[in-house]
């Protein structure tokens, strides 16, 4: 029949583009890595395979506590972006008055527009020991000398945590706004306290919400460069710079390659044991804004 | 027709590159900043491509061309070298002749060293000051391999001759790691660029630090305190060259550019801009009067005598260093 | 009376409180950035030696405004251009995406729809080298095998814009899907009862309705793209966006005010194209 | 005893009454309803009693006890919303045990309990299916557990019956008025469908405007409105414009706008010689055909047939549109379009009410 | 004359089968329903005469011309959809204007067209204005403009009032009557609400799984019911199982499991002594109290007063529920819930259809 032909044909049409995308960019290009991460270097120019880049990367301490420390500061900093982003969300989609909202939301996402680069310099700019908070901070006589508030983990994590926090907060909006209100007065109608309600029936409403905020802010934490790298002092460590020095001051694409593939499996890894333990799914949660 | 420079910070101004382009009106600049380890690796990733030259350090040609094949055999008879300065010349070419081939010129050079702030910290020697104690989370270093052959020299050491010995040299990492992670108390942060390190010298946050004698110098002018301070044990020298990469698309504008900034009026206003001393004859002479003054506050001739030159590195030798950097910037401390 | 809010009038300002503390957070270090482009110093720090907008406007040493430095420009002109090619081709292979995965049944569409939410969640760095190295491999093997120099697939422009297109394409595809998920396909059908013609159909009526989405697909893409750093560090060549270019000067040159001058600029600009695409999308709700 | 005591309740929002001094009391184990259009009010009421508004001025008194103090969790009141507010993450049981969950019940009894009055709605065994497993009437019926589990004084619904469809309300509707009868809990239920109010209802509360105008049996309001919004709110009527010429005995005569003249009850005392009045009469009172007490000529303009609940459209000579209720049993139409009728009622089915202007 | 014939046409999808040989013919300018419940089919027919749906076999003729080649563009058959997909992004002008465009007719006349429909259908002016800015019940009269500017030959109709709310939809069912008259056109309408059938049909045709039931007109359909489930599905109707005892001169005795016997038409031929069959009577054909000649004896269980349409809910004594119609005018019941009546009815208003198991 002609319309089968025809929606066949459209079929392909779509299914093209589709296909040429994830197969030339995301698949290939990580069965790549994934293949030079099995080249053992013999000699200038020759190569043989095996899994030593593994091996050297599971005897070498430094690089897995590398990435356990990014592991371990990713959750941290998802864990706070939660923490510090939940009200904020619960805020524009619940508590705003209509015309605020728009507003309100507006301005949380002006920071999104602006590179990372300029975001960590103004993060500098303030906190550097004779930056503006410490200056202040003089000025007011609260204390006598300055005062260093850069290079730390600290500071790190809440650089971290600023740039990652808005994405936390745009899902969970989302997930919140959709949220009848009726819910909320059911909830108390039957009984419940504020915290109740809260613990039973905001937050399990707003799990796919969370979630999805979760995996990305977790995904783009681990993922960072600039801000550990221009906020961290000298005991930070990262594992995406670790990548960045194996392939650009190491000359080392096999063993970058090696990082590369391995960040990649622990953080999903990491994200698929989310979602087993929250009963979510992936394209449940992140594909729902 | 375009010339595409992969250089240093400073090391292609914006008033050189004007006269340059009068003088070549067909000639246009495109210039992207550097620094060694991304040069080679953006080469390596291009295959020699994109760049029409470059300006490696001279310790970076020989293996990066060995391993990657990224650069192409320069055609000194295009070149200008009665301009420069024989012994660098003679230097760069023991270090970057492969096959016969030679593959780079020498352009700048310069030193690492010390940085102190006098008023501070008046009584600053060597390397070995970075650590002292007296000046604890006032002092700056820079995590790369020049603070680990510094430290090496404070020790006593003399790792270029180590260079042949694989094991001897891991021993004398070892012990500078060693040393350097129980400095890092020391130590307040370590700095990534010149802009980090001006600004922790001129804020006062730190009062020593590792540094690029270029910087040093810009720093004189600002403060006449930021001195630069050549080690006892020598300063370490390298040399900045220029290299034509293996698919440069421009080498007739590439030797023009080589050639024009040898010309000693433009040596004055490049090396105002990066600080370095060109590789011409009489290149200290060419410094413009604020830098000149700083050198000869920084050097007498004994240190110039004692310049230790960055020798070429062996295949292996980077990733045993790299190694001990992970491990010193791996390694608690408060 | 809005049950969802705090009751108590105390915990309401301390919750209102909490709110302007976020938003300070959220912007003192653009402020910060943003004042000391305005700072008539050499240093984008204390102190506060007066206002200028040499940094601006200045085509004089050694304060030259970033109108006047050229590489700054370039590397503007770079970040535009990669921008909207980016950004175009992003939002076209979002709409086929959408299309395909709203309007097509197939077999596997479930794994398909993973694959294709995967991009966003491999973290930047690693799309930019597995991008890096499969081209190299690529461009490796023509050479040695048969000569051939594919100079394209090698670090410059276009790699960064397949990079950037690599994970953008999952953010255009579902915002354009969300939209036409919302979308009722009785308008498609009504309109060819009415005698259109397919691309008729699909010209008058579903794209224009896609209308919105598409804007702000485009704008996100376009903004995200801008901003990008992790990927197309691994990526870039001797032609820079403007987040490298001001890297590159921060890190190895030392940064002056321009760069806060620069910051500034493209904080209004953002900000203004975000705006538009609020009032787009807004406008669009109204009817 | 009165379960529910309103007492001259107010709520403005800004320059804006929404509710405006309303007073009733609820009698214990009685069906309530609040019937009104759309915006006058009745959800602000509600809510009002719940706890969720506070009212600007009034009491409400549960039992005797002025709640207004009570925050919203603790007032021995119960709610069934209108879209029902079923929480989409517990599945059934989870859902009716919320509240005994929150009142700190043992787990033994809330298990007894959630079984028993599944038990009593029909549904018994369904603890473990999840809220989108269900129908829309199966619903309705576990949001109406979900409160009653708690035994609470009094069950607030908010249309409840507005989200489904016609079938299904229809059955819903007899369903509820059995449910109350089974818990002999007093019921507040709150509607804009007049056949719902009066079906259920054991007293009614005409609410317009903040205002409830009657209150009184489905009987009383149908039968004997007191305001000429009732009459033409509850129940089909026709409504036509006219002016009074005399007035006697509780009874007026009335000139028609569209032309003829008709006697009629007086709906209020308001109305006097020459004021501006307007005539109600149902459908169902008028019949085809001479011989009534009030008569009006027209043409037959269309049939609509329905069954028990038919009518006749009749165009009268002033311009009136009359329908006329028919009950079609047999197939015979008596008139067809076109035809000439007579429309006549009786004095005592018409029901006149002054006009405000 | 035909304007739309179908003839057996059937859809299956996989192995369900949607639409089962359906076979009918819609004369020109009549108003055809469409009636059955949810999920029966309807839609699925309707899209096979708009070309949204390939049939799987059977004929659809326009005009007798068959149209099964014809892509739905080319049709001349346009549809009014159930929300009605009015172009939210062209104003009024433009969405009625859009077929017109698509045949590419110049703009002069586009404009008049426009202009004239509009007029007709009573919103004369309002090309400007955007769709949202409309009432629910303009966007309907819009949404059938936009079809009848391009003079089709038939209009389909699939649920258009489904979105409506009540009051609303009681007026436009007489609105799109008149509608129809204006037009002169062929309506096909689709519905699940048996009263919107059968006021506003000529014919209807009720569908029940896929199959037609019954064509006929409804006053047919109501009086004359061919099947049980028409019976059951078009009006109210009590219903009761029974078994036949015997069957004479087409009357069919009864005795009804819930005890009790009764006397009723025969609804089908398939009716013997001995089969099981179910009775339907009508509400409003049952009267309380002694003298007819069928009777049920049972106790009041509920009043449900509701005007005109008053239910008296009695328990007969075999346990089934009996409802009675009972238009209460003067408010004083007859009867009181708790007292013992009789019910009783003539044996032509049964109506026994047999029971397939
Ligand atoms: N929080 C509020 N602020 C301002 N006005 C309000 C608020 N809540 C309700 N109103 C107004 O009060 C009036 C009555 O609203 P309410 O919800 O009680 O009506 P309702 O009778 O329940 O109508 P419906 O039958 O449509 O549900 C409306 O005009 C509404 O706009
Ligand atoms: N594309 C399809 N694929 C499979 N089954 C379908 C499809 N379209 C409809 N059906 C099935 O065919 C049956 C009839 O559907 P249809 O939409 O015609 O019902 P309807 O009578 O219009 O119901 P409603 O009154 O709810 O609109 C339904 O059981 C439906 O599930
Ligand atoms: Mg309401
Ligand atoms: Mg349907």
């Amino acid at each position: 029949m002609a319309r089968s032909d025809v929606t066949k044909l459209s079929f392909i049409l779509l299914f093209a583009p589709f296909a040429l995308w994830i197969a030339l960019l995301i698949i290939l290009p990580q069965l790549g890595i994934g293949y030079i991460s099995l080249r053992e270097k013999v000699g200038p120019g020759e190569y043989t395979f095996g899994v030593s880049n593994y091996v050297a990367f599971l005897s070498e301490p430094i690089y897995w506590n590398t990435l356990l420390r990014t592991a371990w500061m990713s959750i941290l900093v998802t864990a706070m972006a939660l923490i510090v982003g939940f009200p904020v969300a619960y805020y524009i989609a619940k508590i705003a008055q209509r015309r605020s909202r728009a507003a309100l939301f507006l301005m949380c996402l002006i920071p999104l527009w602006v590179s990372d680069l300029v975001r960590a310099f103004g993060w500098i700019v303030i906190l550097r020991e004779t930056g503006l908070v410490s200056s202040f901070l003089q000025k007011i006589g609260l204390v006598s000398g300055p005062v260093e508030f850069l290079y730390n983990d600290a500071t790190v994590v809440m650089g971290l945590v600023y740039t990652v926090v808005l994405f936390m907060i745009v899902p969970l909006v989302s997930t919140l706004d959709g949220m009848d209100n009726s819910l909320i007065e059911a909830g108390y109608n039957l009984g419940g306290s504020r915290f109740t309600v809260f613990r039973r029936i905001v937050v399990p409403y707003a799990m796919p919400g969370i979630v999805a905020g979760c995996i990305i802010v977790f995904m783009l934490t681990a993922g960072s460069y600039l801000t550990p790298i221009l906020l961290g002092g000298k005991n930070s460590m990262w594992f995406t710079e670790q990548i960045y020095e194996q392939f650009v001051t190491r000359y080392n694409w096999e063993s970058g390659a090696t990082f590369g593939v391995l960040l990649l499996v622990f953080t999903s890894f990491v994200v698929w044991l989310g979602l087993r333990l929250t009963d979510q799914s992936l394209a449940s949660t992140v594909a729902k804004d | 027709e375009t010339l595409r420079l992969l250089t240093w910070g400073g090391y292609a101004p914006d008033n050189v590159i004007k006269l340059f382009e009068e003088a070549n009106p067909d000639i246009t600049v495109e210039v992207t900043l550097s620094n060694n380890e991304e040069m080679v690796a953006k080469l390596r990733a291009t295959g020699g491509a994109g760049y029409d030259l470059a300006q490696p350090s001279h310790d970076r040609i020989f293996a990066a061309q060995q391993e990657y094949n990224i650069y192409k055999p320069l055609d000194l008879s295009k070149v200008d070298t009665a301009a420069l300065a024989p012994n660098l010349l003679e230097g760069v070419k023991a270090n970057a002749t492969i096959d016969g081939a030679l593959y780079a010129v020498p352009h700048q050079w310069g030193t690492s060293g010390i940085v102190a702030d006098i008023s501070k910290a008046p009584d600053v020697k060597g390397w070995g000051d970075l650590c002292n104690p007296e000046y604890k989370g006032r002092t700056s270093m820079r995590l790369r391999r020049t603070i680990l052959l510094g430290t090496a020299f404070s020790l006593g050491k003399d790792p270029f001759a180590l260079y042949g010995d694989k094991a001897a040299y891991q021993t004398m990492l070892d012990e500078v790691t060693e040393k350097l992670i129980a400095c890092k108390d020391n130590v307040k942060t370590y700095w990534n660029g010149g802009d980090d390190l001006s600004t922790l010298l001129l804020s006062g946050e730190v009062v020593v630090s590792e540094a690029w004698d270029s910087t040093a110098f810009k720093l004189y002018g600002q403060n006449k305190n930021l001195v630069y301070v050549p080690p006892e044990t020598g300063a370490l020298a390298w040399i900045d060259t220029f290299v034509i990469p293996r698919k440069g698309e421009a080498d007739d504008a590439a030797y023009k550019w080589i050639n024009f900034v040898m010309k000693p009026e433009i040596v004055k206003l490049m090396s105002d801009s990066t600080g370095a001393i060109a590789a011409v004859s009489n290149g200290i002479d060419l410094l413009p009067d604020d830098k000149k003054a700083a050198v000869k506050a920084a050097f007498d001739e004994k240190d110039l005598a004692n310049l230790k030159f960055f020798a070429n590195i062996p295949a292996g030798l980077e990733d045993m260093e790299g190694k001990a950097l992970e491990r010193i910037k791996a390694a608690a401390s408060n | 009376m809005n049950v969802a809010a705090p009751q108590s009038p105390l915990l309401r300002w301390v919750y209102r409180g909490y709110m302007l503390a976020f938003l300070i957070y959220l912007a003192a270090p653009l402020f910060a950035a943003g004042m000391f482009a305005f700072n008539d110093s050499m240093f984008p720090a204390l102190p506060w030696n007066g206002f200028t907008l040499d940094w601006f406007f200045s085509s004089t040493e050694p304060k030259i405004g970033m109108f006047h430095d050229r590489r700054l420009l370039r590397g503007l002109q770079n970040s535009l251009i990669i921008g909207v090619a980016v950004s175009a081709m992003a939002v076209a292979a979002g709409t086929c995406n959408a299309f395909l995965f709203e309007r097509k049944q197939f077999p596997g569409k479930n794994i398909f729809y993973i694959l294709m939410i995967v991009p966003l969640v491999i973290p930047g760095v690693i799309l930019g080298i597995s991008l890096l190295v499969f081209a190299s491999m690529i461009a490796n093997g023509l050479e040695e095998t048969f000569g051939i120099e594919w100079d394209f697939l090698r670090p410059g422009i276009f790699l960064v814009i397949l990079g950037q297109f690599s994970f953008l394409t999952t953010i255009t595809s579902l915002v354009i899907a969300a939209r036409l998920r919302k979308f009722d396909i009785a308008l498609e059908e009504a309109a060819f009862n009415l005698g259109a013609s397919r691309l008729r159909v699909l010209m008058t009526v579903t794209l224009p309705y896609l209308m919105p989405a598409l804007f702000s697909a485009f704008v996100v893409a376009f903004l995200v793209s801008f901003e990008n750093f992790n990927t197309t560090l691994m990526l870039v060549g001797s032609d820079a966006p403007l987040t490298i270019t001001m890297y590159d000067r921060m890190v190895k040159v030392g940064s002056t005010p321009v760069l806060n001058a620069v910051s500034f600029f493209l904080m209004v600009g953002s900000g203004a194209l975000a705006l538009l695409s609020v009032v787009v999308q807004r406008k669009d709700e109204q009817t | 005893m009165h379960d529910l005591q309103c007492e001259s309740l107010s709520k403005r929002f800004g320059a804006y009454t929404a509710v405006n001094s309303v007073s009733f009391n609820v009698p214990r184990g009685s069906f309530f309803s609040i019937l009104g259009p759309s915006g006058c009010g009745k959800t602000t009421l509600m809510r009002m009693i719940a706890g969720f508004e506070e009212p600007t001025s009034g009491d409400i008194r549960i039992k005797g006890q002025s709640v207004l103090s009570t925050p919203p969790n603790k007032r021995p009141v119960k709610m069934v919303f209108q879209h029902l507010a079923l929480f989409p993450m517990m599945n059934i049981g989870e859902n009716i045990a919320y509240g005994l969950r929150c009142r700190g019940e043992n787990k033994a009894d809330i298990t007894r309990k959630v079984a028993q009055v599944l038990d009593r709605v029909g549904l018994p065994g369904t603890e473990q299916k999840q809220v989108s497993q269900l129908s829309g009437g199966q619903k309705q019926r576990i949001a109406i557990a979900r409160c009653m589990v708690l035994e609470p004084d009094v069950l607030l619904l908010d249309e409840p019956l507005g989200a489904l469809d016609l079938k299904l309300r229809e059955r819903m509707k007899i369903e509820l008025k059995q449910l109350q009868h089974q818990f002999e809990t007093t019921f507040l239920y709150i509607t804009h469908d007049q056949s719902e109010a009066l079906l259920m209802s054991d007293n009614v509360a005409v609410m317009n405007a903040g205002q409830f105008e009657q209150i009184g049996s489905p009987q009383e309001l149908y039968n004997d409105p007191k305001t000429g919004f009732v009459a033409g709110f509850v129940g089909d009527s026709n409504r036509w414009p006219g002016r009074a010429l005399s007035v006697a005995d509780g009874k007026v005569r009335v000139a028609l706008d569209g032309g003829g003249e008709a006697i009629a009850t007086a709906g209020d005392d308001r109305i006097a010689a020459g004021s501006t009045v307007e005539l109600f009469v149902r459908p169902e009172v008028l019949s085809v055909g001479p011989g009534a007490e009030n008569r009006l000529e027209g043409t037959v303009e269309s049939l609509l047939f329905n069954g028990a609940s038919s009518r006749i459209l009749v165009r009268a000579q002033g311009g009136n549109l009359i329908e006329v209720g028919q009950a079609v049993m047999d197939g015979t139409n008596r008139v067809q379009p076109g035809a000439r009728v007579d429309i006549g009622w009786s004095h005592g089915h018409g029901r006149c009410f002054s006009v405000s202007r």
